[in-house]
């Protein structure tokens, strides 16, 4: 473990969630703001984990992905549209239409990722340009359908937006129920349990996004899968000489990367909001992908990494919950602008290396000849 | 006679060469055009009428051709910049923000200027003043990347989108605060008006086409002449090419890398500048939305050529500017401008798809744009 | 590499040659005729379909239409903001009789087209008039008003004494209008029912002005977050991300508020749980101002719309009748301007 | 000769490259327990065939044979399957992962779907001490010198249990003693009946160690032909096809006063690691001085710390009496020095440049090549002309890619370009000959030569130990970043600058 990354990390995440109770305080109790800002946080972090998760299968296996973005963006339209469909044009009930949905997210996460492998791989076109072509033709196309299948000549919803099935519900996680009685009679004590279970009731792609952090980990580090997926990316052509496909292999890998950014477009539009509007990734992807050399392309460090950013998302949002009693010498909190260049900022000096050097694969980028 | 018939393969290969860097491009153009014409039919348009409005909306009239014009200069200063950067072997996906700082400094001199001194400035003096400090700042904004590339290694790709990001937010920032526009009638993020003095005069009366538009085309002979003729050009090339071999060749690669992302910058920047003092008169939040992205599709188009980059920001330009009329006939959405702009890239991205589609045999070498992020 | 350029200059030739051969545009109805009524509507950077301003002003021309005003309509969509003359003229220049300029940013243009096209009546959605420019009629609403009515119902309704704003850019001066409409709307109600009610409004200024009013996640992330602190009323002004945050305020079992139009009808996922809209009638203003046009009686400069707030629909039941006797005093006393918001037009 | 002794049969394999007829109609078999050694020039064809065997390369004709059943190799799994391992020149390890994860690679252990690192490392531990291999499973494989990657190498064909097994230069980054090791171990191999393949070009080990020796000369076998049966001279005949000088001539040595003086130099590697300990040494006017010692031993950051491309620690690099520690490169050229770098494809020539920007690629900033920061064409090419005919460059024109030109044609383009130089007064060239042809390994060598007879001082690294003792006038040993021994080359023998490579310290004699 990178003991000096994760320690700046946790480091940075004290900072920021100090800093909101810190000013907060005088209106709400710090609990209920640290459950509130790490539920946000949680929440946040989902799609850029999700999404990082699918640069570290990808760029383990070395191939390079820029375009999480572009892929995120696929999912979340066409994970909309099929919930949409099924449940308006086919009739499905709402439940249905929601798992529907999330599998037509993943899946066509999987298409454009297979598109990103027939370049990369196949074609062995220079991958980053492989990616930023995802990325353009993401936006047109979904913003092009979006358009012409809900507002075009002949459109079946006849130019409005019909009703969605809904989204995903949250699970509940019952601690309330189960540490109620070591509360007693105490009212403040249960309102605290109150707050913290919040953390804990997540929707199923964010529960499931932290336990594929863990899942992945595992995987690449202590299975057979794992120990190939690396060995394509570090040195290919020792992977060939001991009878791996190296093509398959990449392949594969790019197609999981796929359906995690994929997962990642199903959380927009079927876990957070039920509605697509076009560019609704709003960057995120790239964002992602910093997590992801953030995090050193290891599961865990990304996933931390993500936190950051959930973190110092959270923390721009309470700043203007909190806005009238931030006192006067850190009035600079006030302006969301400022605030909100935290994780670009980070992200630069991250890349810096003073925090530890990052490593990429060896082979990351590099097509394979044999 | 040995010699003869090797000269011979000789020329047949330069031959082949030649027309296989302009086929390709070619033919990606024709099947993009050929796939967003079956996407058009599907979702029942008609693509000829699309088409013919895409056209007449660029070329039909002297007022059409002058707003191709008109979008076709940022373009081929972006374009310029990205495809500068690719010969110095670098990725500049930051344009888009390059452009953005750069339009806030030359308008901030365009109308600032004359309130600090207190006195009107001759065109002669303010004009180049509004352009210098645009173009310097989206240099020196580049130069940040480029500086954090040679000294930390931190890649250039996501050191750029990062640098977008602060861009834009800080441009905000300025626009929503100290250079609003407060005329009471105003409502929107922009600045105020550009002095008189700070504008780049109109070509001809009653048309938008500024004098930015002839400035585009030399600064692109400039840029050909620059990367082709001269030893700092040569510089850029041999450390985009191999830096290993351009550090043992005495060459300063740390040097040139800022360099070439300050030139880069300079020239997105320029982009940046030339809207608010040729066309805009001010700068407007948002303006510039993808420009950058744009930029990418016509260096890779153009094949990093400058010739081949102002061909290709026409056609970027006059796709753009046809769309109105395309829409006005067929109502089909913008978007579909973007998604045949994919198309073309991928294809020319991917031309082993289009020589696979029109059985053309490949004979070059790969030319490497960009390398991992270790790189 | 000469091949190459030349191979390209040879394809925009043949576009041109194209051109020159083709026809004009087959059109089924003439507009530059007298007898044909044509409405063309241009947007603002932005889609035709964005569920708020440009969408309901695209609607009030198909009501006109619909009603017989209208013989043809048309829209074009604006991708970049340097497109919106040409855009403007492509309507102009084919002979329409109205042309409906939608948000600020078209303002310039659209009086620079006046002057052009002095047989068109231009209609400018939230283009507020300083000087009078014949040919252009501005429609604004007091998005103050509006806002101030659902800040007092919520402030009435909510049983933490806890609600919440989640907005776009304060930059755009309704949507700030809406906001602090919302806040001196809620102080007012405390003061009729003697409460006291915490009012979080956040906007959402820490983007790009592109993303402000499209970001629906980060409008739910934010409304969580306010639930999560006790706010059991959530109104979402500002486009999209408003939507996700009322969206995000329903699934959770608080009240959703609205905005622009009645969002009980364009919302289904909230609607269960929409207590009301903050409403800003752009749909009629827009199709009455056309009809004004066709039959002559249209004036240059401003003209106001409608706000107020919308039907409680579902939630009817819940509101007891006494919050909805003081709705209608609120509603009355803003008509005839006896209760004032105090809410400037512009953030000072 | 009885066919059952054959495991291992190739039958008319014919394989072409975009080009090249790399291997045409070649037949070659290897009997149960010998060594059979395949023996040619670079580009001969031997790792050509090796691969095809192996699976990395199908075949365009042929027939391959184990154990008298025909089998078909369409990648290294069917090879392996069938018993064939392989070590490669480059080795096929994975710096990152551990000898274990490298060892099992591609034939995984696995517990419950976990990877069983521990049956793995047992098994290793049980092969390295059945052959005296040493390896330690749980070391990181980047953290091994070179001597013991190649035992991991070895291990992870034994490991899949190969019956023959391919060494491909092998003893190239050995010291003379650790080859003998790698001997040793060939024979217990062969002893219990596994059978090797054993190729190189060099015909002292060729005769020391096989019992049957193939050569190859451009696509061909041929000939085959026990080791008793041969000498040297017959060989390398063999080899390049006319009579072979197989020492170089030159005259005695005038060294005059000392050009490239180093002193107490200490400098590191990318990783941070100190590569170099105070090293110094002096090389006069006239003199070639080499470097001899196993590849990895600092030879590359010494040669680049000297040249100005990696940053020196502490310490200085004089050149006539002028202090030019971490100069640039480009002054140490102005400063007469000449450099012919170790990998030329990665530092010598820009690939998709013409030969004419290659041969001006260290003065292209200086009159007559530029004026005022423009590039003068003409001068180019008239340059690229001379130094064409000159030095002897086959290339169709000055225009070409210096990357269609062959290895040894792009090393004279180097050579050329950095020994044509008017003031050039030291030269450093690492590895001049590396992968070439006989004739331009000749040719290169005289060219060497003959500026050290003008009274230029030539430093030249090797890992040849060969070539080293060919050309140098003194020679200086440097075991692990350490100046070991230096020697006058007449008083140097192999045995003991193989000791000296392997560490043995003495002083200087």
């Amino acid at each position: 473990m990178d003991w000096k990354r994760f320690g700046f990390i946790a480091l940075i995440i004290i900072v920021l969630f100090g800093t909101v109770v810190m000013i907060g305080q005088v209106k709400q109790p710090p609990i209920l703001i640290i459950t509130s800002m790490l539920a946000t946080t949680i929440a946040v972090a989902t799609p850029l984990t999700l999404g990082a998760l699918s640069g570290v299968y990808c760029e383990r296996a070395g191939v390079v992905n820029i375009g999480i973005e572009g892929m995120m963006l696929t999912a979340a339209f066409f994970g909309w549209l099929g919930a949409i469909y099924m449940f308006n044009v086919f009739g499905r009930d709402a439940g249905l239409s929601i798992a529907l949905g999330v599998f037509f997210a993943i899946l066509s996460g999987l298409l454009m990722a297979l598109l990103h492998a027939v370049l990369s791989i196949t074609f062995k076109v220079d991958q980053i340009i492989g990616g930023t072509v995802i990325n353009i033709l993401a936006v047109g196309l979904t913003g092009f359908l979006n358009r012409q299948l809900f507002f075009g000549k002949g459109s079946v919803f006849g130019g409005s937006v019909p009703g969605s099935p809904g989204v995903l519900p949250t699970i509940h996680i019952p601690l309330t129920e189960i540490f109620t009685p070591i509360c007693g009679a105490s009212a403040s004590c249960l309102q605290n349990l109150i707050a913290i279970n919040r953390v804990f009731d997540q929707k199923p792609i964010a529960i499931s996004a932290i336990l594929l952090v863990f899942f992945s980990h595992y995987v690449l580090f202590n299975t057979r899968w794992g120990l190939r997926t690396r060995a394509v990316g570090e040195h290919p052509k020792a992977a060939d000489t001991v009878g791996i496909n190296v093509v398959k292999m990449r392949y594969l890998n790019v197609l999981i990367g796929g359906m995690f950014a994929g997962l990642a477009g199903a959380y927009f539009t079927i876990e957070s909001v039920p509605s697509f509007e076009p560019l609704l990734t709003n960057g995120r992807g790239f964002i992602s992908l910093a997590a992801m050399i953030f995090g050193n392309w290891t599961p865990i460090g990304a996933w931390a990494a993500s936190l950051v950013f959930g973190a110092s998302q959270a923390l721009l949002i309470n700043m203007q919950i909190f806005r009238d009693v931030i006192p006067p010498q850190w009035s600079f909190l006030q302006e969301s602008y400022i605030v909100g260049l935290t994780p670009y900022i980070l992200t630069m000096f991250i890349l810096t290396g003073i925090i530890g050097k990052t490593t990429p694969p060896a082979a990351d980028g590099v097509p394979y000849e044999k | 006679m040995q010699s003869e018939k090797q000269s011979n393969s000789l020329t047949r290969q330069v031959i082949q060469s030649i027309s296989d860097a302009s086929l390709v491009p070619f033919l990606a153009i024709l099947t993009a055009v050929v796939v967003g014409g079956v996407i058009i039919a599907f979702v029942g348009g008609d693509p000829l009428l699309a088409y013919r409005g895409l056209i007449q909306g660029s070329f039909g009239s002297t007022k059409a051709l002058s707003e191709t014009a008109v979008w076709a200069t940022p373009y081929i200063f972006a374009g310029l910049a990205v495809a500068l950067a690719f010969k110095g072997g670098l990725f500049n996906i930051g344009a888009e923000g390059q452009l953005a700082v750069g339009a806030v400094a030359s308008s901030l001199i365009g109308y600032a200027l004359p309130e600090w001194l207190g006195y009107d400035l001759p065109a002669i003096i303010h004009l180049p003043l509004a352009i210098i400090f645009g173009i310097l700042m989206g240099g020196l904004w580049a130069g940040i990347v480029g500086w954090l590339k040679a000294y930390t290694g931190g890649h250039e790709v996501i050191n750029t989108i990062m640098m977008n990001y602060i861009a834009l937010n800080t441009t905000s920032f300025l626009l929503n605060g100290v250079m609003k526009d407060r005329s009471p009638t105003n409502v929107i993020a922009r600045t105020p008006l550009i002095a008189d003095s700070a504008r780049i005069p109109p070509l001809f009366e009653g048309l938008r086409v500024h004098w930015g538009f002839i400035l585009a085309l030399l600064v692109a002979f400039l840029i050909w002449w620059l990367l082709n003729k001269t030893t700092l050009g040569f510089q850029i090339r041999t450390v985009g090419l191999n830096p290993d071999a351009a550090k043992y060749a005495g060459i300063n690669v740390k040097r040139i890398i800022i360099l070439t992302m300050v030139l880069s910058g300079m020239l997105a920047g320029m982009a940046g500048t030339i809207e608010v003092t040729g066309l805009n008169y001010r700068h407007e939040l948002g303006f510039s939305i993808g420009y950058g992205y744009d930029a990418i599709a016509i260096a890779l188009l153009g094949k990093s050529h400058p010739l081949g980059v102002v061909l290709s920001a026409f056609l970027f330009a006059a796709m753009r500017n046809g769309a109105t009329r395309m829409q006005f006939l067929t109502q089909m959405p913008v978007d579909l401008i973007s998604m045949l702009q994919a198309f073309i890239l991928l294809f020319v991205a991917a031309d082993a798809i289009v020589r696979y589609i029109y059985r053309i045999k490949s004979k070059g070498e790969r030319v490497v744009l960009t390398r991992g992020w270790g790189g | 590499m000469k091949k190459l350029y030349f191979v390209m200059a040879l394809l925009i030739v043949a576009s041109m040659i194209l051109t020159a051969c083709g026809a004009g545009a087959p059109s089924a109805e003439d507009c530059t005729k007298e007898e044909v009524f044509c409405v063309g509507l241009v947007t603002d950077v932005g889609k035709i379909n964005d569920k708020s301003f440009n969408q309901s002003a695209w609607e009030g021309v198909q009501k006109s239409q619909a009603d017989g005003v209208a013989d043809v309509v048309q829209f074009i969509e604006t991708a970049d903001a340097k497109d919106y003359a040409k855009n403007i003229a492509q309507f102009g220049d084919a002979g329409y009789d109205v042309i409906v300029t939608v948000g600020f940013g078209l303002g310039e243009a659209t009086d620079a087209a006046a002057a052009t096209y002095p047989n068109v009546r231009f209609i400018g959605v939230d283009q507020f008039q300083a000087e009078t420019v014949a040919g252009v009629s501005g429609l604004n609403f007091p998005e103050d008003n509006a806002g101030f009515l659902v800040g007092a119902l919520a402030a009435a309704m909510s049983e933490s004494h806890k609600i919440g704003a989640v907005c776009g850019t304060d930059v755009v001066p309704p949507v700030w209008r809406f906001g602090e409409g919302y806040k001196a709307g809620a102080a007012y109600a405390d003061g009729m029912n003697g409460t006291t009610t915490e009012v979080f409004v956040v906007y959402h200024s820490d983007v790009g002005f592109d993303k402000t009013f499209t970001d629906p996640e980060w409008g739910a992330q934010t409304a969580k977050s306010m639930m999560d602190q006790g706010a059991d009323a959530i109104f979402g002004c500002g486009g999209l991300t408003g939507n996700g945050a009322v969206t995000a305020a329903a699934q959770a079992g608080a009240y959703g508020i609205g905005v622009d139009t009645d969002q009980y009808l364009t919302l289904p996922e909230a609607a269960p749980r929409m207590l009301s809209s903050a409403m800003k009638l752009i749909t009629p203003g827009v199709a009455d101002l056309i009809a004004a046009t066709k039959d002559g009686s249209i004036a240059d400069g401003n003209v106001f719309g409608a706000a107020g707030y919308a039907p409680f629909h579902d939630l009817d039941s819940e509101v007891p009748a006494e919050v909805k006797a003081m709705m209608e005093e609120i509603n009355t006393g803003l008509l005839d301007g006896s209760i004032k918001t105090n809410v400037p037009p512009v953030k000072p | 000769m009885t066919e059952a002794n054959i495991v291992l049969e190739a039958k008319n394999i014919t394989k072409q490259f975009p080009g090249v007829l790399a291997n045409d109609r070649v037949n070659f078999d290897l009997r149960k327990g010998e060594i059979h050694a395949l023996l040619g020039e670079n580009g001969a064809g031997k790792s050509t065939l090796m691969n095809l065997i192996y699976g990395l390369h199908l075949p365009d004709k042929g027939e391959i044979f184990v154990n008298g059943k025909p089998i078909e190799i369409k990648s290294p799994n069917d090879s392996i399957a069938a018993g064939i391992g392989m070590v490669h020149q480059h080795f096929m390890l994975i710096p990152v992962f551990t000898v274990a994860e490298n060892v099992m690679l591609g034939d995984e252990v696995t517990k419950r779907g976990s990877l069983d690192r521990a049956t793995v490392a047992a098994k290793i531990n049980e092969i390295s001490k059945q052959y005296g291999l040493d390896v330690d499973p749980n070391a990181l494989v980047g953290d091994l010198p070179v001597g013991l990657q190649q035992r991991v190498e070895i291990v992870k064909t034994l490991y899949r249990n190969a019956e023959i097994v391919i060494l491909d230069e092998p003893t190239a980054v050995l010291t003379p003693q650790e080859a003998e090791d790698l001997f040793r171990i060939m024979h217990d191999l062969t002893a219990r009946g596994v059978s090797i393949i054993f190729i190189t070009h060099k015909l002292k080990e060729v005769l020391a160690v096989a019992d049957r020796i193939t050569v190859m000369r451009a696509g061909h076998v041929v000939n085959t032909v026990p080791p008793s049966e041969t000498n040297e001279a017959q060989l390398a005949n063999m080899m390049v096809g006319r009579q072979v000088i197989l020492t170089v001539e030159k005259k005695d040595h005038q060294a005059s006063g000392d050009i490239l003086k180093v002193e107490n130099l200490f400098v590191r590697d990318q990783r941070g690691l100190e590569t170099i300990h105070n090293v110094s040494f002096t090389v006069r006017g006239g003199e070639i001085l080499g470097i001899a010692g196993v590849q990895g031993n600092g030879q590359t950051e010494l040669s680049e710390a000297i040249t100005g491309l990696r940053a020196v620690q502490s310490g200085k690099v004089l050149i006539d009496e002028q202090d030019l520690t971490d100069k640039s490169p480009r002054f140490m050229t102005a400063a007469g020095l000449a450099h012919i770098p170790e990998d030329r494809q990665r530092h010598g020539l820009v690939l998709s440049y013409s030969v004419a920007d290659n041969m001006a690629l260290c003065d292209y900033y200086r009159p007559p090549f530029s004026n005022r920061g423009v590039i003068q064409q003409k001068a180019l090419d008239e340059n690229a002309r001379n130094l064409i005919s000159a030095f002897d460059v086959r290339t169709p024109s000055p225009f070409v890619n210096a990357g269609k030109l062959s290895g040894g044609n792009q090393q004279k383009v180097i050579v050329a370009r950095e020994l044509s130089r008017e003031n050039v007064k030291l030269v450093i060239a690492n590895q001049p000959t590396r992968g070439l042809d006989v004739g331009s390994i000749e040719y290169i060598h005289s060219e060497i030569i003959k500026m050290r007879d003008r009274g230029v001082a030539v430093l030249l690294i090797s890992a040849e130990l060969d070539e080293i003792m060919a050309l140098s006038d003194r020679i200086v040993v440097m075991y692990r970043g350490q100046i070991v021994a230096t020697v006058e080359t007449k008083q140097a023998t192999r045995e003991q600058l193989g000791l000296w490579m392997a560490g043995a310290h003495v002083e200087t004699a």
